[in-house]
């Protein structure tokens, strides 16, 4: 692999400089996106690159953000539109489900959206209240949109590249406890499919589900329990929407146990659905009910307590020991 | 012209009875007696949608009745590869722009969200969700100043949805980026049934353009010739580069908010006749005909066109044109996910069943 | 029972009354609730009783709603707001994440928002686009909030006295098919507890599982499958949030079958939910797994096409008939 | 007085050099002192805080640094039972109003979301999500009025706030139900890294108050006694039952937006140097001196308790006042659900775990 080593933020930023050098109708922006470089500094020196015409502030109002992307896309335009922190993106929640969600199918098909909407999100950084909600239900529940969510570098690169590629709009989850993490991308590695989920770590005993923020958990959890003689696979999703059943299925069918990992409070949420699509799929092949570790059904805790909330690695093996090994 | 962009005051220029205090600073005869045809047009429109709803052929129906002129002027300022930005209410605009009505009230049918294609005229989608399409208007502006078009967009909502915050940030957005907006209000007075002065206690919805730094005019909403040159000058302004205008024009919702409504909770009849004699039809007919550029002969035209398509209209909204449920499915993705595919699986092995029986 | 028939609509109508009779504190606003009495009459003459300072119409702008609700709760009063349509409750969403929901939390307790935000609900109405969504996944995800979703007359009656009376913010989603259906209410019966389902129809053979508008279509279900032979429980969540496990769980290890039936998109959804807290509670008992009849994962259709889309008696038989019945 | 309600101009009693243009129109010079005082206790909150940001005993500080004029007079103004209504960068107005800052400051330590008891001293939490918090306001105001009492609210946003849909709509629905509310503006020019520019390209945000039917005034915001009659009129219209005041304060955002910002790539230090000499406390401190009210003894017994605050906050902040995690549980609902005891149990569980090991 001709990998070089760079941030996630810097995976995102290559993409969006790749992404915005191959086509002209490719515009950035945001709050603080241009001469800032966003406040995670994803966007980086992009308006000192294509100008300030191709990468832009705007005025601070989220729905007019996503609204405007929105017009954008109707008139030839792939908007890539930053939202600061993920509960920041709900006053644009209006425009994201009436209208970024919708107008593919209110116009049979005649107006497509092609916009990505990039959120920073999730937790584990210890920010204060409105910066660390894991948003991805909303998303995933509302149809019409894609949900993409990176747990690496080289997705994070490569997803991009393949949301702003996408005819659909998607909604672009960036787990920021991994913006600063350092990793070899290789950035010529060709763009992945969307609504494929990867097999990160192969393991006969169970199979731990995860995206984004808890694949990097489950990983440490599985290496845990290798130390203690347990055979955990992970199975990253990456595409929430479309969903991978294939993979998903596959890998918990052989091994009858799972344990879905999650930071968003577990009630109607992603890791709900992912339970009750494997149940419905592999019901004959579990020797346990597939169980979750998700945050709690409280509002993000401040950062003192966070880890308290935040699905570790002790959490995740506590429940893999529930899972009624002496069953089988 | 600056009359019309003078933000004291209402620009009229043919009065309610007809009357040009300044005939010449109105448009061409020629261009009000199109106008004029288009208003008969529409109001046949709203009439002919009426009478389907009452026939049960049209779930609902939100009448511009009263409002043809706005209808007709937001339309005739505009350029081929403008674009138009309507509500639900404004299906008569949407017809104006050359769409085929009958496409038109496929939403109001409930066959489909929306029935014509907004590429091929221009024309977005008719808005529900109020407010929440005028940003989508700057965008579609903005990004054809991105790439050097001088494509100008007319964004249109009523006074009701002033109050949205989506409407702050459309004009805010507008105003910051020189977008090649025009916003034109209709100030019908009421949104469903609560009146004007529950949204605004400013001396007018244009005094609002100010704190956007945007130029703002109040024009007579029922005086064709006012608006016409009100919006063309607007219309210039933003393909010149020059920025988004507030357009409010001062009109009134003759017919209830739908023919779901019931407008006696709320407003009493001296209201609306006091308004009756407003009518933007009748006086630019009175003007018309004074000008001596419409007679009997033309009228009876006019009419003829206006039996024509609302002969149209009830032909083709009764026509049994069903909508394969499939299509569900169709267009959420650009290629139906495996999961949609087996949604459409089960939908379909129903429809066979139920075939079958 | 001393009922009197009236509407669903009436019947709320006649909750708002009482409570405002009852407590000085509660008002009532929204758009058109005033002289109009609300597009569906369900405030009819509450201004001309309370008076315009009780029962107010607003400007049209419903995070305007939402927030001077929130601001009314913390200095006193007990709002009742009224969103018109599901769909355009979504302009509020941030109010409602970000401060109906947390602010009891922030604030360690000392601030609650005794406030309910009332939202017709769901299709069968033949609306258009953005008047039939079913949007209470969004609602039930996010910690702090109430969701309560009443079936009948008595229920809509009933729980809305409870919600009004709760120290905390609810969510209250009428069924609107349902606004104009007759039943006999008992406005004398003790108010129903918050979080408690109810079994609307015993069963042996497989379990029904449904809250607000479809609830009918189960009982409907159960109905014909009696007549083919087959005994269908139906349990009436009521209360998503909080959620009646002891219920529910009790029901389905009874009949060790269930099907969950709900008009929402099913993806990451409150039947999600349901299926994954029933499969973890109930699995050594379950004969197949618990399935889903949701509505499509598609935006709400037109008119013309939604009973296609809508959950029906034989979508849900069609299930039921899936439930593995050979293997037991 | 009615040149604080004019919209033209900005309104500004003492001007950078302490020199005031008409000394009868200042507040008494007693008050200007007592705002003097609380301004010295400002700048060193901001100061302090800034340096526990440094030493990593706090996360994070948004800092009102040139800004104490405003967050000294928006208090100043108000009676014990009106409400102020902060922002996370209010917080040295939040400490004028006689919250304990080690209490404010818990939010920016991590130890919860808001330190204090809002009803305590009738200040809200301080809002993260901007502009959201100006509809409370108008809600705790229309509340109060319902009641017949005579509260006034003072809310608080900045510049980049007024771009938000909310702002607006808490605008409007304050002038529409004549709410007793103050906008308060603090435009300090950037909205982290945006400038004013692309928020607005109006004369000036307070020329967004025509728009809702509200009187607006542009004041000095680094002129204390400005903004003091400014705020007074607007506070004594607001509890006569005369509705909203919009009130833009002119003023600048001498520190970065936090510590975790770095300014230079969005401004110049030349720029920030342009608004040094026009320093609230300095030109306050000058006219003060030239009236003989401010001597040493006085500048010594101000600064006195400025030291004694900033120990005060250092030992606060300092101390180890760990919350229990259960609490996370236990106001999410004012009874926890079966769910969330569960939750709390396993949690619970895994801490008695963990310290056993
Ligand atoms: C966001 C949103 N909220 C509420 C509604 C419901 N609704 C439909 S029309 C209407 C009144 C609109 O009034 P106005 O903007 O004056 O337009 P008009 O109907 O008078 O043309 C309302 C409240 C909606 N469509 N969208
Ligand atoms: C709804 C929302 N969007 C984005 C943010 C992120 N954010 C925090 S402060 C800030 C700038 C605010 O500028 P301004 O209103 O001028 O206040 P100032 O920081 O200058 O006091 C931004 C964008 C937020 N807190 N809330
Ligand atoms: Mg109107
Ligand atoms: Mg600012």
């Amino acid at each position: 692999m001709s990998g070089v080593t760079m941030t996630m933020a810097q995976a995102i930023n290559t993409a969006l400089r790749e992404a915005m050098a191959a086509d002209e109708s490719v515009v950035v922006f945001g709050e603080d996106v241009g001469a800032l470089g966003g406040v995670f500094r994803v966007t980086d020196g992009l308006a000192a690159t294509f100008g300030e015409q191709r990468c832009f502030d705007t005025p601070l109002a989220e729905s007019g953000i996503v609204g405007m992307a929105v017009g954008m896309a109707m008139n030839g335009m792939r908007p890539v539109v930053e939202m600061q922190f993920d509960a920041f993106a709900y006053p644009a929640f209006e425009q994201i489900t009436s209208h970024v969600a919708k107008m593919a199918s209110r116009t049979r098909g005649r107006v497509r959206l092609p916009m990505v909407i990039r959120i920073p999100y999730a937790g584990g950084i210890g920010g204060v209240e409105h910066h660390c909600d894991s948003s991805e239900a909303y998303y995933a529940h509302t149809p019409g949109l894609t949900v993409l969510v990176p747990a690496t570098g080289a997705d994070a690169h490569g997803l991009l590249r393949a949301a702003i590629h996408s005819p659909d709009p998607v909604i672009f989850l960036e787990p920021k406890k991994h913006y600063f993490t350092k990793e070899e991308v290789d950035v010529t590695a060709p763009v992945p499919p969307v609504g494929r989920a990867v097999v990160r770590r192969a393991g006969r005993d169970a199979t731990l589900i995860a995206y984004g923020p808890s694949v990097s958990v489950a990983l440490a959890a599985a290496e845990q329990a290798a130390d203690e003689g347990r055979d955990l696979g992970v199975v990253d999703i990456r595409s929430i929407v479309p969903f991978d059943d294939e993979t998903v299925a596959a890998t918990v069918r052989a091994t009858g146990r799972a344990v879905v990992v999650a930071e968003a409070p577990g009630f109607a949420s992603v890791a709900s659905e992912i339970v009750a699509r494997v149940t419905e799929r592999c019901f004959h092949h579990l020797e346990a009910p597939v169980r979750r570790v998700t945050g709690f059904d409280i509002p993000y805790p401040p950062p003192k307590l966070e880890r308290h909330h935040l699905p570790g690695v002790d959490r995740v093996l506590a429940t893999v020991d529930e899972l009624q090994w002496d069953a089988s | 012209m600056s009359t019309s962009l003078a933000v004291d005051g209402v620009v009229q220029l043919v009065d309610e009875h007809g009357h040009a205090a300044d005939p010449a600073v109105l448009p061409p005869t020629a261009e009000l007696l199109a106008g004029y045809r288009a208003m008969v047009l529409a109001r046949r429109l709203n009439e002919q949608a009426g009478a389907l709803v009452r026939q049960g052929r049209l779930a609902v129906y939100p009448s511009s009745h009263g409002q043809e002129a706005c209808q007709v002027a937001a339309v005739s300022v505009l350029r081929e590869d403008d674009w138009l930005f309507p509500t639900y209410r404004d299906t008569a605009a949407v017809a104006a722009r050359g769409v085929d009505p009958v496409e038109a009230l496929v939403l109001l049918r409930g066959d489909w969200h929306c029935g014509y294609d907004p590429t091929a005229h221009r024309v977005a989608p008719q808005a529900t969700p109020l407010a929440t399409q005028l940003l989508h208007a700057v965008g579609v502006g903005h990004a054809a100043r991105l790439r050097g078009e001088d494509t100008v967009v007319m964004a249109l909502c009523g006074d009701g949805a002033t109050s949205e915050g989506d409407f702050h940030e459309a004009c805010n957005f507008a105003a910051v980026f020189a977008a090649p907006v025009v916003f034109l209000v209709q100030n019908n007075k009421y949104a469903i049934s609560v009146p004007l002065a529950r949204q605004s206690v400013a001396p007018s919805l244009a005094a609002k353009g100010a704190g956007y730094g945007m130029p703002a005019v109040l024009v007579d909403g029922n005086d064709l010739a006012a608006l016409s040159v009100t919006l063309s000058d607007a219309v210039r302004r933003a393909r010149d580069g020059d920025g988004p205008t507030l357009v409010e024009a001062d009109t009134y919702r003759v017919a209830a908010h739908t023919n779901a409504d019931d407008p006696a909770r709320y407003r009493t009849e001296d209201e609306v006749a006091r308004w009756l004699p407003r009518d933007p039809l009748a006086r630019l007919r009175t003007y018309l005909i004074a000008e001596g550029v419409l007679d009997d002969a033309r009228e009876a035209e006019f009419a003829a066109a206006a039996d024509e398509m609302a002969a149209h209209v009830r032909h083709g909204v009764s026509a049994e044109d069903v909508v394969d449920p499939a299509e569900l499915f169709a267009h959420v993705y650009a290629r139906p996910t495996a999961q949609l595919a087996e949604q459409e699986a089960l939908l379909r092995a129903e429809l066979t069943e139920e075939a079958a029986r």
